[in-house]
């Protein structure tokens, strides 16, 4: 049992390994544990009593019951467990399996908090593990490519300078045919708003940035975008391990914010890209919060239902479900907004998974795992066994439509729901929001 | 009208637009800007018939454009916007596209008096700049991070020299991207290159350079300081003595390194938006002490004041002892902003504030700021008496003893200029 | 037959005397009435004349001291005085309870002399 | 015997209650130096509200989710830290050594109370002996620094209870109890039973995050 013995042929990891020797793994290895951790990872890494209460906590171990490598300390004990044992005196091998374990098989949901009486915060290793592999160059090619995106043109889908600023005007012109005045303001500085997207909009999703438009006309929001790179609030770089380039990115992200004067940053509704503005690129760069504060979609649609500036012509058909994205649910508790945003949408239940909130179960697509691309898929679905029982046991009482305010989350429960047949349809509350409200004529 | 000298400079107000109202045939009016001289306040306008036309002191531009948008007066006065016309882009100037025009256009820059100005292009899926509607010669398959050097005669951008192919990290590793000045590119590739930056007579060019994944450097002219780093931010060159510095990362510790010799210890969290004063002789940038707590450093040493935030930095001359005088603004979660001239703090916080002013020949420093609606500004400390819907950056009279305000009110764009010992 | 009844009883008497009023001579244990009937430990095995003549005591005054407010007085000998009469079970201000007086006479004796039991076990032994 | 006793309560006593406090206190310091020194944007958002908030939801049995899905082994550690900690602090046997040694008296629990509490240590032990064999992901991730630990702790209580009943050779035993107790206690600074020092701080960390930052619990 073990990662040794199931790795899967990556053509970055490949690459990595195929590079180091056993002086450049020790020295690296070292040279993050003593020049990059401190006393949290001594002290976790210690005061861990190995009692595998964590096995209970995550998808991964709970969808393969019979494999204790799986479990959150199973993890550590395979990857950073064996580094701090050894010095770091191991092979590439080692430093394969470890590289794919720590990319593929964990999505620091941090799920495991829930589970450890110490307190033990097994996303620090997995990531502090992230990092090693960065340093040593052994990283799966396909979020390292996104990673080598978003140091080159400041985004992850390779977007240039132009195609971000043409797909926004195809979509103000598009959007201008259903909402005549429509606008999507480029730098309009000392707007309200300062609304930020990851890349896959512009480059795939781009109804979101359209639907995103009509709401804000639809509720009259003052509200901009920025036409310069900054405008991608994802982080790949945050996820693997090089997070030098993660604070660059976010400089560039708030920077881009104060330099027009804004008032706030809302965000589409993703998870990852939350987590990195929201207190972890800001904290690598020495600000204790975000310098511009940053509200994530479904609070912001909350906001805008609160004070009464969004109306519907309908309402969605229930019963729906909805899936708590760990970034902004354990990570920022939007757990009840969600719900009330919801509510409002939705004519029917809410028919929820259990477990749920801040104990649901992650999508398994997060922490970067679903950038690892195509090679990893199948492990990934076959890890989370548990997410499709849950989703399963909702369409069982009618559920048809699951509510998933995250990107990634969408991603693998898309993965999810096909690879099972549940038949379920994935929306965004903003998908949901567009469909119902009332369309303001000209 | 440039230079400044030449501005109107006599006290008193003018009303240079009585009536901001939508005119006749206009679908909607965009956000209004204000020549640097004050004399034109001008906005993109949507017609309702179709295009888009600019609105100049209420006088729209000759011909309309299929499309509009990123609308900047530059330094000497004139309007311009990137305009679209048969789904070809171009820059129009006063109303008047370039002769060339491009697949796109974007980023419009100025030279420092205004004469010059260039774009970012992209034409046959190639890109570069264009100057006065010249585009380089050589195109390249990315161009971003444009920069034009102080006098228009020469720009820089990073650009990329190879295809890549989906997702291929051997070649991206190996280095594809370098920076051309002037369409020319450097010899040396690099894995990332950043902000170029040229010198004060723009015959140089430095940049930060990514060698591996994890080694940071200094390119000056195509040529490495030697030394890597951890990380590095954006480079300057002092305007006296041309060296260059940049902030670098060493043990997970910021500090600055002049042409690759650490000159700052690095015991910062966090140093950054480095400036040279006019005379070179100091150099001021916002750097964190502690975590969570940042402050300004003039030549190393931080100021006392802390706050969690600090933005908009600024070094000038100082008047009285012919230094350096340095500006800065602090803030609490983007509200609450202070503003903090050579380490003291001026009385009162705002909801927003402004990039401060410093006059050219020093000794006044003044402050676009924002309360609720109501935006001003502060002069010296002191608030300037009368509010506006919108005021926009102020300006100094040479000799530093007046001070321009456009402002906007009640639907009537103003000028005014007063004594700044009134102000 | 009929004589054993009134031996039994006569050995009862005995026994119970002993225990209200133990003669030296019969001192098997320490248990005086003062801790009731309740004892926490079996009580300490103690012979006190094996015990004297073994540890070569006979200066009564080594351990039926005199003294008071908690000070002992090795001058003024208490023979004949049972322990509990001088040291409460719990004592008022200065003094020293019966249970510490007990231990640090005897283990403190022990530990000085090398000799002797020094923990629970050897004199409370079940 | 006596010179044996009066060496493991008398120097080695010291020594034990040395390292155990003096290490306790060398470690908390030079962990809050390293944590100063390296975890400056963690150690930012202390907060004792939420820290004390983790603390007590965790000390509550049932009321995280983890010991919701592990009832038996929240039964047993819960048994186990309480007659751990409170048994020999208020064993009678312990109290009458302060008692002796130092003047200090202080209630105590009845002998058959503390033989219980004992005995489901020494069952705790056992039972977490036997997770570690019998279930997979416990016995994954055991090394031998867990067994180290398991018996550290497993022997003072053993060796106690077979002294307090006096069987085999009391005077030996009582000894090895002794000497048991001040291998466990020296142990405490620089074994997983460190975790005694750290668990609140590590605990107080994660609640911090979780209440001040993230606004969610972390139970």
């Amino acid at each position: 049992m073990g990662i040794a013995e199931r790795l899967i042929e990556d053509v970055g990891l490949r690459r990595g390994v195929s590079k180091l020797t056993p002086e450049k793994i020790e020295r690296i290895v070292n040279a993050v544990i003593s020049g990059e951790t401190g006393a949290r990872l001594k002290a976790y890494s210690e005061t861990c009593m190995r009692c595998g209460l964590c096995a209970e906590a995550c998808h991964f171990s709970q969808s393969h019951p019979d494999d204790p490598s799986f479990t959150p300390a199973g993890k550590v004990h395979q990857t950073m467990g064996v580094l701090l044992k050894t010095g770091g005196r191991v092979d590439a091998d080692f430093i394969y399996g470890m590289a794919q374990l720590a990319y593929t098989e964990c999505n620091l949901c941090r799920r495991c908090v829930h589970f450890c009486p110490i307190g033990v915060d097994t996303g620090y290793i997995m990531s502090t593990v992230r990092r090693i592999c960065h340093k040593l160059g052994v990283t799966p090619q396909y979020i390292q490519d996104t990673a080598h995106s978003h140091s080159a043109v400041y985004n992850q889908m390779w977007v240039k300078d132009v195609e971000w600023t043409d797909s926004l005007q195809w979509q103000e012109d598009e959007a201008r045919e259903e909402f005549p005045g429509l606008r999507i303001p480029l730098e309009k500085e000392g707007a309200d708003i300062y609304y930020s997207v990851i890349a896959p909009e512009p480059k795939f999703r781009t109804q979101l940035i359209y639907q995103a438009a009509a709401i804000m006309h639809a509720a009259g929001v003052d509200w901009t975008m920025p036409a310069h790179p900054g405008w991608d609030n994802s982080d790949m770089c945050m996820f693997t391990g090089d997070f030098e380039m993660m604070g660059r990115l976010k400089r560039r992200h708030f920077e881009s914010a104060q330099r027009l004067k804004v008032k706030r940053i809302v965000m589409g509704e993703c998870g990852h890209a939350f987590r990195s503005v929201y207190d972890v690129g800001n904290r690598w760069l020495g600000w204790r919060w975000h310098p511009v504060p940053v509200m994530h979609a479904v609070e912001f649609y909350w906001e805008l239902i609160q004070q009464g500036r969004i109306t519907l012509a309908k309402k969605f058909p229930g019963p729906v479900t909805v899936q708590d994205p760990c970034n902004i649910v354990r990570g920022r508790g939007l757990e009840d907004k969600l719900r009330e945003v919801t509510r409002f949408l939705v004519d029917g239940d809410i028919i929820e998974m259990h477990p749920n909130k801040e104990h649901n179960f992650c999508c398994a697509a997060g922490g970067g795992v679903i950038n690892c691309g195509p090679p990893f898929k199948n492990q990934r679905v076959a890890g989370n066994e548990v997410k499709a029982r849950q989703l399963a046991a909702t369409a069982e009482r009618g559920v048809k439509t699951v509510i998933t305010p995250c990107h990634n989350c969408h991603g693998g429960l898309h993965d999810i729901i096909h690879h099972h047949k549940l038949g379920m349809d994935l929306k965004f509350l903003s998908d949901i929001i567009y469909e119902c409200m009332v369309k303001p004529a000209a | 009208m440039h230079p400044p000298a030449l501005w109107d400079w006599e006290s008193g107000q003018r009303v240079i637009l009585a009536s901001m109202e939508r005119p006749e045939g206009v679908a909607w009016v965009e956000e209004f800007h204000a020549s640097p001289d004050g004399e034109r306040v001008a906005a993109l306008a949507s017609l309702e018939e179709g295009g888009f036309t600019a609105l100049v002191n209420g006088e729209q531009w000759e011909n309309p454009f299929d499309k509009a948008w990123y609308p900047r007066f530059s330094p000497d006065g004139r309007f311009t916007a990137v305009v679209q016309q048969d789904g070809m882009w171009t820059l129009a100037v006063d109303g008047e596209p370039w002769e060339e025009s491009f697949d796109y256009l974007w980023g419009t820059q100025f030279s420092a008096g205004g004469e010059v100005i260039a774009a970012c292009v992209q034409s046959g899926g190639e890109y570069g700049l264009c100057i006065d509607g010249a585009p380089w010669e050589t195109l390249y398959e990315n161009a971003n991070q444009c920069v034009l050097s102080a006098d228009g005669k020469s720009a820089a951008a990073v650009v990329q020299l190879e295809s890549l192919k989906p997702a291929d990290l051997e070649a991206f590793q190996k280095g594809v991207f370098g920076v051309a000045v002037n369409g020319q590119s450097w010899d040396a590739r690099f894995m990332n290159c950043w902000t170029p930056a040229f010198d004060a007579q723009g015959q140089h060019v430095a940049a930060q350079v990514r060698l591996s994944l994890y080694d940071y450097s200094i390119a000056v002219d195509g040529k490495l300081w030697g030394e890597n780093y951890a990380c590095v931010w954006e480079p300057r060159f002092n305007p006296a003595t041309g060296k260059v510095a940049a902030p670098v990362r060493v043990k997970g510790l910021w500090g600055m390194a002049q042409d690759g010799q650490i000159i700052w210890e690095p015991r910062f969290m966090q140093c950054w938006h480095q400036q040279f004063s006019p005379d070179g002789k100091s150099m001021a940038a916002i750097v964190a002490p502690e975590f969570g707590a940042f402050t300004v450093a003039v030549n190393g040493k931080p100021w006392g004041a802390r706050f969690p935030v600090v933005t908009d930095l600024v070094v000038g001359r100082d008047g009285a002892s012919d230094g350096a005088c340095v500006a800065a603004l602090g803030c609490v979660d983007n509200a609450d902003w202070q503003v903090m001239v050579d380490g003291g703090i001026w009385p009162g916080t705002w909801d927003m504030a402004w990039t401060p002013v410093v006059s050219p020949a020093g000794g006044h420093v003044a402050v676009k700021v924002a309360k609720g609606d109501r935006q001003t500004r502060v002069v010296d400390g002191r608030v300037f008496q009368r509010e506006f819907d919108k005021v926009f950056e102020p300006a100094f009279s040479p000799d530093g003893r007046k001070l321009l305000i456009r402002g906007i009110d009640k639907g009537t764009a103003l000028r005014i200029v007063a004594d700044v010992g009134q102000a | 037959m009929n004589r054993t009844l009134p031996v039994l009883l006569a050995l009862a008497l005995v026994l119970a005397c002993a225990q209200l009023a133990p003669a030296q001579q019969d001192m098997k244990t320490l248990a005086p009435a003062a801790y009731g009937n309740k004892l926490t430990r079996p009580p300490a095995q103690f012979n006190h004349d094996q015990h004297n003549e073994k540890a070569k005591l006979a200066d009564c005054v080594v351990c039926h001291h005199g003294g008071k407010d908690g000070k002992i007085d090795r001058s003024a000998s208490t023979e004949g005085t049972p322990c509990a009469d001088c040291h409460a079970l719990k004592v008022q201000g200065k003094g020293t309870a019966l249970t510490r007086a007990y231990h640090k006479q005897c283990i403190g004796c022990h530990q000085a002399k090398g000799k002797g039991p020094v923990a629970c076990g050897q004199c409370h032994k079940r | 015997m006596n010179a044996a006793y009066e060496f493991v309560t008398g120097p080695l006593a010291w020594a034990a209650w040395g390292i155990f406090l003096l290490g306790s206190a060398w470690r908390l310091v030079s962990m809050y130096q390293l944590a100063k020194k390296k975890d400056a944007s963690s150690l930012a958002f202390m907060d004792w509200g939420f820290s004390l908030r983790s603390i007590v939801n965790w000390l509550i049995p049932f009321n995280a989710l983890g010991w919701r899905k592990s009832p038996a082994m929240t039964v047993a550690t819960f048994a186990f830290h309480v007659c751990l900690l409170v048994g020999p602090i208020f064993l009678a046997a312990h109290v009458m050594l302060w008692d002796q040694f130092f003047g200090i008296s202080y209630a105590s629990l009845p002998d058959n109370v503390a033989d219980v509490m004992t005995l489901v240590v020494i069952a705790a032990c056992l039972y977490f002996a036997g997770r570690r064999l019998a279930q997979p992901e416990v016995r994954y991730i055991t090394t031998g620094q867990d067994w180290l630990a398991l018996v550290i702790v497993l022997a003072p209580f053993l060796t106690g209870f077979l002294a307090y009943h006096q069987v085999g050779g009391y005077e030996l035993m009582i000894i090895l109890h002794v000497v048991a107790g001040e291998i466990m206690l020296a142990a405490i600074p620089f074994t997983r039973l460190s975790h005694m020092v750290f668990a609140a701080f590590t605990r107080a960390y994660m609640g911090s995050e979780f209440g001040g930052v993230r606004h969610a619990r972390d139970w």
